[in-house]
């Protein structure tokens, strides 16, 4: 059943301004190299490619010359109440961090995809085949992230081993590893955007900008009616834009 | 099958006996000579004396250091011992042996030393020596500091893992106790 | 004692029931799965110390400053540096690739010398050699095409060629050529630059500014914080064009007009603006009011582009009412735009008093040359490399002796890309510097393959677009990964063999030169607390420090200097009068408005290996690449979503597959660039089409340039 | 020589015959094997499934075909526990069914599962919130009970049955069936639920969300009872298939008939909640999604006809055929029976495939997804795998004990 969400004294979220968004995919080639994600040859069939990070192209539908488009980043949204978390038989992921974010345990899943089929937000990618990197690219893989071999299901982590990076920071410098000062530790995505369309931080900490963000009146979050509660938030002054970010009856 | 079995060990009887000797059998292969098969043995490329080095007085924290950020250098690499082994001794004796072989093998070409690591997690784990200050090396690792001959080095055939490297029921155990989190991403990348 | 079949019955129950009291089983299940995530076949990561360097992006022509982490010594990935003004902590697709693209596949692994159909590696002594010789040969008739438009290798290669006896030296087609040769006409110098910093109302007519328009990761930068998330934007961007691409996405207006049609809508904004009262001092004000005045009314306008008075008199009045007004003229493509529109937008900014003022255009001084023989960049735009080899291919041009392409790939990047391949083919010697083999390195007699970004000094020197002058370094972090060399090296020791005098040893000489000669220079200074945009907005521009400039530039910072070149920019109402008509819309066919993205790589890059995920499956699927058009233009074709149509235009052909977009003018059909690799890697060969090969090139009136931004074509 | 394996006062087919239908479907479970093998070396990526269809043919198949295995527990509940007994006529069928179906779902599991040598994880670290850790103990342990209730009919053998170890042991199975049969029957309810419980938990996709009763979904219950529904049916298609084949009468036509009843009884009771479900469905958990009863279904693949098919022509008119008179006539028995397991297999599939396909994302799109030669080939293989082995069990095993009254000349 739809169980229930968790608190967490750190909750990291992401605000993510739809209006500010280019779509010139920045932030998905920061997520490929950052995660060590091979390079995919047939990478724009997006049925079978991995991309934690994707941005979706939206439209209002309407016909040239009211025609309208935006652009919005879609990495995992780490939901309060996550579909896939109860469905994993063998606990791979599980949302039981200080942080709320949904974790994912590659040698613990067994590859049987249900989460993938329970997350509406498509943003889990299975292990098609076994990761090839052209000769001698595997050199430049991060440290911070495993490979994974094939048929086990991955997902965008809030880039968590920056977290930890930043939490080592903190503790070499004398600071408080659990109150990390806004922008101590962003993700590979939010890092890089030319734009600035994208922010993180402690939803939760008055010290973060994202703490105020969330309350713009313009903010909103992807299929809130189905409880999933996620955090990662959307802005965007266009109504339509809004609209999109769930689904509603006519007569609504 | 009536005459079959008068020649045999006595029916039922010789039945329990041989099951008594397989069971017996599978005990001693499953427990002596099956942990001798699973590990191949391993040796150091370089026998790296730590006594003799401990007796120089030099600190462990010398090679095996935090960097800035709190992350742990891990192993000296091969510039940093040839601060003081840059040139080939030219002593005969076993330790100025090995000390000349490290000098043309490694100083001279300028590769790392492919050091076999008792106790290298996964690269699927994330642990931060930052993070464990406070504890005794020695609580984790191998108390190297008094071998002079670096202990064999077990590596399991099937896993690929070394012998002592720690399990998740180890690390779990102890965050237990320390009332640290065990949730999945506080070590799991 | 006997083993009969029950004993031996027994010995196996025994042992299976013993076994079950033994680790076997079960340290086996274990280590079996452990093995599972322990698989050889699957790369390790690298364990080491991480630590971070920087250095400036080659690859990317945003020229963002690179944060480089490394392990061990080793470079992993590439993220903006926020200390560098072009970045900021920003990073363009393409840029982060520069360290996985050490490793492309497509990389040239030494140098190579054509035989056959194919290539054999020779080494760097016997290219040298052939070198050499060949070019010695072909003294008085050696041309170069370069594609790097920030280099200071430029020097070096047009001072060889020069010396050599130059047939000509030519950059690839860019917008920097045309912003040149449009300043040059309305008789100002130096290179323009854009205060978006400064800026608060921004008409974009036609530059793909968030993309492919100058320092794009750096325009977005500026974009980002004059719209502070969640609060209401401080900024008003408007955009004008025959698609709403990704820089209109998120302007706050766009105006569909066709790529052809920019200076009418220009010239539609000044008879607004003229009528408001505006008026300047510049040269040809007067004759320029008349020609607005005589043929770019509202009517006029609206016949010619479809746009309504109404929608032009309110970007009037936007600009006309903000503090920091700021136009920027540039092609929808990247390329091919003609002088005539950019002299219009210009023109707007001269209406508006945006001249060299904060949040407007600045004309960008060009920083000292230092090699002895070196052409300037104002030199080296002047030359129209698409005319030329135009020229060559009819034979009216004669065809020089021997060619060198550097950081260039003029056989895919150019429009009538048979046309130019046929030009290529009659010049009897050909010589390519390119990292990776491209089309062009394809065709030549000898590559020697150029050290990438990381793996060899460089620099970059204001690139186009920048608002202010700007210099940063390129520092060698990784010993090169293939026997590649650097080009300025190579240049510098093939000089020596043919005992022509560059005055340097080395390039390194060169570039600490160069920052020699920035260190003297009045008005410099390193950007780090004060960036050149606060200078611009009357901040006072901090001294340069200490004077050891090289040290600050190699760790990761920027020189810049906020500074304009003393001349009078005029309206050059002539040309516009020439080239700028604002006739009745034609009844065409079809136009074809291609577009370009940074994710796809440039001619020289092909598509980054990774940026290939960045690429949705509306633009390519398998082999095939799509085209946009709206509803009504499919309709009108006759043509359905998903479709494979075939498109034509000036003898030449495509595929594609049709994507219904609707925010693709009526008339028009967008078309991706950056695809139809024939060379490269798995990653780049056999996508889609290159639609630039149906672009033909057009002498623009009044102004001489050659033009392709746009072509009709017929799609079946 | 071979004639003396047959059981008891039988006549078979000729061996060359029999080996050369053997041989047809070895060649078919060969080419899947091959398959099998292939998946095992690349990895999953040689089917057709992708990142929008994690579960596809092969989770279709396993559900169907454990749905349809359900004659096995449901059949031996009735006949042990509820002492049904003229169901001893037939419940050896029932049995072997059940596990070949049941053994074929694992193969075709182990397939589907990423990192199969890792299965086990589910015993070890389960999550026992998930319907899916019930599903994996459930089938597991009733594979278990299923090879239990195989054992004895293979030592029943004629030859086998000679030894009087293996005769006792036969024996001695054979008096605590009751016990196994009790165990499977809550095993198979269990999982059986589990199964439809599965989809019915999944509350962010409302194709497949249900409300429910406690911690089940409504389509647990849905799950379970028509699986005990169809399960019976296929047995009747199985036995009619064998005796048109064998040309020999293995059951009375009144055997038949009574499973068919129940079977169609379980239908009758499945068709009302299935139906107040439905609305339930379409007047409930869709509107709270924002979403309406027409977007649910898109094009010919998922069209409409598909919703129509399943609860109209699987559901009304099979009851109609198999619990009135009508069911006396063989066509309208052996149809409504198809009829209700291919309503069984359709809804399996919708809730498989549809519930995926259904883009909940309003800026998303329905996606197709078609199985490729991989999944149809071990597809088949498990099906070949099924023919051969109840040809053998049937050419060499006492299934029928009213094989030999039946046929006497």
């Amino acid at each position: 059943m739809s169980g229930h969400s968790k608190e967490f004294p750190i909750t990291w979220g992401m605000v993510i301004d739809i209006d500010k968004c280019t779509g010139c995919g920045a932030c998905m080639a920061s997520c490929q190299t950052e995660n060590n994600i091979e390079p995919q040859p047939e990478a724009s069939n997006k049925l079978r490619s991995t991309s934690w990070m994707l941005v979706y192209e939206l439209t209002n539908d309407k016909a040239f010359p009211d025609h309208d488009i935006a652009f919005l980043p879609r990495p995992c949204q780490q939901c309060g109440n996550p579909p896939c978390v109860s469905v994993c038989p063998v606990v791979a992921t599980d949302k039981n961090e200080d942080g709320g974010i949904v974790s994912q345990v590659y040698p613990r899943c067994i590859g049987c995809r249900y989460c993938v089929a329970a997350c509406p937000y498509h943003v889990r990618y299975f292990g098609w085949y076994d990761p090839v990197w052209p000769e001698g690219m595997e050199k430049t893989l991060s440290p911070l992230t495993s490979v994974r071999p094939r048929g086990v299901v991955e997902k965008c982590s809030f880039c968590h081993h920056r977290w930890n990076l930043a939490k080592d920071a903190a503790r070499a410098s004398g600071k408080n590893p659990d109150n990390l000062d806004d922008g101590a530790y962003v993700t590979a995505c939010v890092q890089n955007c030319p734009s600035g369309a994208l922010s993180f931080g402690d939803l939760k900490n008055p010290k973060h900008k994202v703490h105020e963000l969330i309350k713009n009146p313009n903010a909103f979050r992807l299929l809130q009616r189905l409880g999933t509660n996620t955090q990662v938030y959307y802005i965007s002054r266009r109504e339509w834009v809004r609209k999109l970010g769930d689904n509603y009856l006519k007569s609504e | 099958m009536e005459e079959k079995r008068s020649n045999s060990a006595g029916g039922v009887g010789g039945m329990v006996l041989f099951a008594l000797i397989g069971f017996v059998g599978a005990l001693v292969v499953g427990w002596v000579i099956f942990p001798k098969l699973l590990y191949s043995e391993k040796t150091q490329p370089i026998r790296f004396s730590h006594t003799v080095h401990a007796q120089l007085g030099i600190d462990c924290e010398q090679c095996h250091h935090l960097g800035p950020d709190g992350r742990f250098a891990g192993l000296p690499t091969t510039e940093s011992c040839a601060e003081c082994h840059g040139e080939e001794t030219g002593d005969n004796s076993p330790n100025g042996k090995e000390i000349d072989k490290f000098v043309k093998d490694y100083v001279k070409t300028g590769a790392q030393v492919p050091w076999l690591v008792y106790q290298y997690q996964p690269d699927n784990v994330f642990f931060s020596h930052a993070a464990h200050k406070g504890f005794e090396c020695t609580k984790c690792h191998p108390d190297v500091a008094k071998t002079d001959t670096p202990p064999t080095y077990y590596q399991n055939r099937v896993s690929g893992y070394s012998k002592d490297t720690m399990k998740m029921w180890e690390c779990e155990r102890c965050h237990a106790s320390m009332g640290t989190s065990n949730a999945c991403y506080v070590c799991h990348k | 004692m006997g083993l009969d079949r029950r004993a031996f019955l027994g010995l196996v129950a025994g042992g299976a029931v013993g076994t079950m009291f033994t680790p076997i089983p079960w340290k086996l299940l274990d280590d079996v799965s452990i093995w599972t995530q322990n698989w050889s076949w699957i790369p390790r990561v690298p364990k080491g110390q991480i630590d971070y360097v920087t250095t400036t992006s080659k690859l990317c022509p945003a020229g963002e400053g690179l944060k480089i982490m490394r392990v061990a010594g080793n470079p992993i990935s590439a993220a903006g540096n926020p200390d560098h003004p072009l970045s900021r902590g920003g990073v363009s697709a393409l840029a982060r690739s520069e360290v996985y693209m050490l490793y492309s596949p497509a990389r040239v692994k030494s140098p190579m010398k054509k035989s056959g159909k194919g290539f054999e590696p020779i080494t760097w002594e016997q290219a040298m050699l052939e070198m050499a010789d060949k070019l010695g040969a072909a003294k008085g008739a050696v041309a170069c095409v370069s594609g790097d438009g920030t280099g200071t290798v430029n020097e070096l290669l047009s001072a060889f060629v020069g010396k050599l006896g130059a047939a000509g030296y030519f950059m690839m087609p860019s917008e920097a050529a045309t912003a040149a040769k449009a300043v040059k006409l309305m008789g100002g110098k130096g290179q323009a630059g854009y205060d978006f910093e400064n800026a608060d109302t921004v008409l974009v007519l036609g530059a793909d500014i968030f993309e492919t328009w100058g320092t794009s990761t750096r325009n977005r930068k500026a974009f980002g914080d004059s719209r502070p998330v969640g609060q209401k934007p401080k900024s008003d961007y408007i955009y004008v064009g025959p698609t709403r691409n990704n820089t209109a996405a998120v302007c706050d207006q766009w105006i569909p007009a066709a790529t052809a049609d920019l200076g009418v809508v220009a010239l539609g904004i000044a008879w607004h603006l003229l009528r408001a009262g505006a008026t300047s001092a510049a040269p040809g004000f007067d004759t320029f009011k008349a020609v607005v005045n005589g043929g770019f009314g509202p009517e006029d306008v609206k016949r010619a582009t479809g746009i309504a008075p109404e929608v032009l008199a309110g970007v009037a009045k936007a600009l006309a009412s903000a503090k920091a007004p700021l136009v920027v003229t540039g092609s929808p493509c990247g390329q091919g735009l003609g002088a005539a529109p950019v002299i219009a937008g210009m023109s707007l900014n001269l209406l508006l008093g945006r001249v060299n003022k904060p949040g407007g255009v600045y004309a960008l001084p060009e920083l000292a040359t230092v090699v002895p023989g070196a052409m300037t960049r104002e030199a080296m735009l002047a030359g129209d490399l698409p005319a030329f080899l135009k020229g060559v291919a009819d034979g009216k041009t004669p065809a020089p002796k021997a060619l060198l392409v550097y950081d260039a790939n003029p056989a895919y990047g150019l429009p009538e890309t048979a046309t130019m391949a046929k030009a290529l083919e009659k010049i009897p010697y050909k010589v390519s510097f390119s990292s990776f083999l491209d089309e062009t390195a394809a065709m030549c007699d000898l590559v020697l393959p150029n050290s990438l970004t990381l793996e060899r000094y460089d620099d970059l020197a204001t690139p186009y677009g920048s608002g202010f002058c700007v210099y940063s370094l390129t520092v060698p972090y990784q010993k090169p990964v293939h026997d590649t060399r650097t080009t300025g090296d190579v240049i510098l020791t093939l000089a020596r063999k043919m005992s022509v005098d560059l005055k340097f040893d080395n390039f390194l000489q060169v570039l600490k030169e160069k920052v020699a000669t920035l260190a003297k220079a009045s008005g410099g200074f390193v950007a780090k607390d004060v960036m050149p945009w606060q200078v611009a907005a009357g901040k006072p521009a901090p001294a340069l420090a200490g004077g050891d400039l090289w040290k600050a530039l190699t760790s990761g910072y920027a020189w810049t200097m906020v500074g304009q070149v003393q001349a009078t920019l005029g309206f050059a109402p002539e040309v516009l009068a020439k080239a700028i008509k604002a006739g009745k819309a034609p009844e065409k066919a079809v136009v074809l408005a291609p577009y370009a993205q940074l994710r796809t790589g440039t001619p020289t890059t092909g598509i980054p290996c990774q940026d290939l995920t960045t690429v949705p499956d509306t633009e390519l699927i398998g082999e095939s690449t799509f085209v946009r058009l709206n509803s009504a233009t499919a309709k009108a074709l006759g043509v359905k979503k998903g479709a494979t149509v075939k498109l034509t235009a000036g003898g030449a052909s495509c595929e594609a597959k049709v994507h219904i977009f609707e925010s693709v003018m009526t008339g028009v059909v967008s078309a991706p660039l950056g695809f139809g690799h024939s060379a490269f890697d798995v990653f780049s060969k056999g996508k889609g089409a290159n639609y630039l090969s149906l672009l033909s090139v057009v002498e623009e009136p009044g102004t001489g340039l050659s033009t392709w931004a746009a072509a009709d074509v017929k799609i079946a | 020589m071979e004639k003396t394996w047959y059981p008891e006062g039988v006549e078979r087919c000729g061996l060359g015959k029999f080996m050369g239908w053997l041989g047809i479907w070895a060649v078919v479970g060969l080419l899947g094997v091959l398959s099998m093998l292939w998946v095992f070396y690349r990895g999953i990526g040689v089917t057709g499934l992708d990142n929008y269809f994690g579960f596809g043919l092969w989770i279709t198949f396993d559900l169907a075909v454990i749905a349809l295995g359900a004659g096995a527990f449901f059949t031996g509940l009735i006949r042990y526990i509820i002492g049904l007994d003229e169901l001893k006529n037939i419940i050896n069928l029932t049995v072997i069914k059940g596990f070949l179906c049941y053994s074929g779902a694992m193969l075709i599991l182990s397939l589907d599962v990423g990192q199969p040598l890792r299965a086990w994880f589910g015993y070890w670290h389960p999550n026992v919130h998930s319907m899916l850790t019930e599903v994996i103990f459930c089938i597991t342990c009733y594979l278990l009970v299923l090879i239990i209730e195989y054992v004895p009919l293979i030592l029943e053998q004629k030859q086998l049955n000679k030894i009087p170890f293996l005769h006792n042991l036969a024996h001695q199975m054979h008096v605590v069936m009751p016990l196994f049969a009790g165990i499977g029957a809550f095993l198979s309810t269990f999982h059986q639920g589990s199964l439809g419980g599965m989809y019915g938990v999944m509350f962010a996709r409302p194709y497949a969300f249900r409300e429910g009763f406690f911690i089940w979904p409504w389509t647990f219950f849905l799950f379970v009872l028509s699986a005990i529904a169809s399960g019976p049916c296929l047995t009747v298609l199985i036995c009619g298939f064998m005796e048109k084949l064998s040309g020999r009468k293995l059951t009375t036509y009144r055997i038949k008939s009574l499973m068919a009843k129940i079977g169609g009884t379980m239908l009758l009771i499945y068709t009302v909640f299935k139906y107040l479900d439905t609305w339930a469905w379409i007047n409930g958990v869709l509107p709270k999604a924002g979403l309406t009863f027409d977007q649910m279904f898109y094009g010919l693949v998922y069209g409409k006809w598909l919703f129509f098919t399943e609860i109209v022509l699987c559901l009304l008119v099979p009851v109609v055929f198999l619990l009135t008179p009508l069911r006396k006539k063989p066509a309208f028995m052996y149809s409504g029976a198809f009829l209700a397991c291919v309503g069984v297999v359709i809804n399996r599939y919708v809730f498989t495939v549809q519930a995926l396909a259904q883009p909940v994302l309003p800026f998303t799109k329905w996606e197709i997804y078609t199985p490729n030669w991989a999944e149809w080939l071990t597809s088949f293989m498990v099906i070949a795998y099924g023919f051969i082995v109840m040809s053998l069990s049937y050419r060499y095993l006492p299934i029928f004990p009213q094989e030999v009254g039946l046929n006497k000349k």
